[in-house]
């Protein structure tokens, strides 16, 4: 299990690597959240992600445990940018190893809806002639909702 | 009553801010409280984030928490909006 | 769209980036699956895998294409490799680009379950003192299945 | 009446070849029928073929069938054990 948030990029097929490379790990499903390049019909400049130094780690934490807990699965890993970002950025990754596969497509599905309203990260849109603060997305409250 | 508070995106903005140690009048029991007692003497965006704190969330020591839940001297008190990370 | 079945080994983070770079995917859902070192507690030495050239790409654009159809994705891409693989070696990769996650976990996860039962691919387990073909798993078929 | 027989995996090793063009003496109407024929005059694998073909998968010309399906003349048939690929 780790989490790590950093500004730098990262990259998605050195971690399912590491992850591979234990005794039988069978399959590993990733999640990558990449930039869009239109928000609303505009072409965005640039993205900036803020977050809670110290919550969010907690929180991400906390999302690992109750995944570990609820699927068998051998590993986990969240990796999370913030800061400014470019459209086509990677934003996210989420890895998930096991034996099996189905435990893993499970799991790495819950790591994202919970992250995506539990983990305290804000996305501000910058476009050539205006900045907003993203608004929540209410498929993600439903798709929350619905793991219970 | 001492409180470290903490805005973060539209919030931090609006308030010129993110992270203040504040040393109250009088005691407060939780965020709400905090918030009007906040709204009574620190001026109008105080008074607009009482009236619009539906809008927003509240973390207490790093947990996701309510406007009514309890809140102790020396805690850690986050507001923001909701979170749109991943 | 794409298939390729091939000897050669392979990289996931090639073909993430080669989907990311359309316009607006936001997510990018891959499976890996890899090579376990043990089979009912004996060590690996190596696998080999056979398949029946033209039916398998034939089977698996059947699969993507109902993938498509079923699911609003961006783009889906399979690779399997045949011949000798070695313990941990990447067997078989399933990429799948979509504007929101929740398509891609789909897509991926039915292009993988169809792809264990229906695309014609047998391996063999050779290990120091025995060969043997591998057995079809009662859990593959269940899961198959779940699809209807 | 011609077929093109393939086998793979574990059938391909007992019967020792992966393809062949074969020209039947008599037609047949499915895959069944056509390993009847061959299991009267080809030998025992043939015949052990045949008992245990429940165990063994069919494709007509690259399409999963049943071994009641119809087949027709230079038809490609191939039979072998289930998939374990991925």
């Amino acid at each position: 299990m780790a989490i790590i948030i950093q500004e730098d990029r990262f990259s998605i097929s050195k971690i399912c690597a590491e992850l591979s490379d234990k005794d039988n790990v069978g399959a590993i499903v990733s999640f990558s959240g990449h930039v869009r390049e239109f928000s609303k019909d505009k072409q965005l400049k640039y993205l900036e992600i803020e977050h809670y130094p110290g919550m969010t780690e907690k929180a991400l934490e906390d999302i690992e445990k109750k995944a570990m807990k609820n699927w068998d699965v051998a590993d986990i890993r969240i990796v999370h940018r913030v800061g400014r970002l470019l459209p086509k950025d990677l934003i996210v990754g989420v890895i998930v190893s096991s034996m099996h596969r189905s435990n893993a497509f499970k799991a790495c599905e819950f790591v994202i809806d919970f992250l995506k309203t539990d983990a305290p990260f804000w996305k501000k849109e910058i476009s050539e002639d205006s900045e907003n603060w993203v608004d929540e997305r209410q498929e993600d409250i439903i798709k929350k909702t619905n793991w219970n | 009553m001492k409180l470290k508070l903490l805005f973060f995106a539209s919030l931090r903005e609006r308030f010129g801010f993110s992270y203040k140690e504040i040393t109250l009048a009088k005691d407060v029991k939780s965020p709400e409280e905090f918030l009007q007692l906040m709204s009574l003497g620190a001026g109008e965006d105080w008074i607009k984030l009482l009236e619009d704190k539906n809008l927003y969330k509240v973390a207490i020591n790093q947990n996701l928490a309510s406007w009514r839940a309890v809140i102790n001297d020396g805690d850690e008190l986050a507001i923001f909006p909701p979170i749109t990370g991943g």
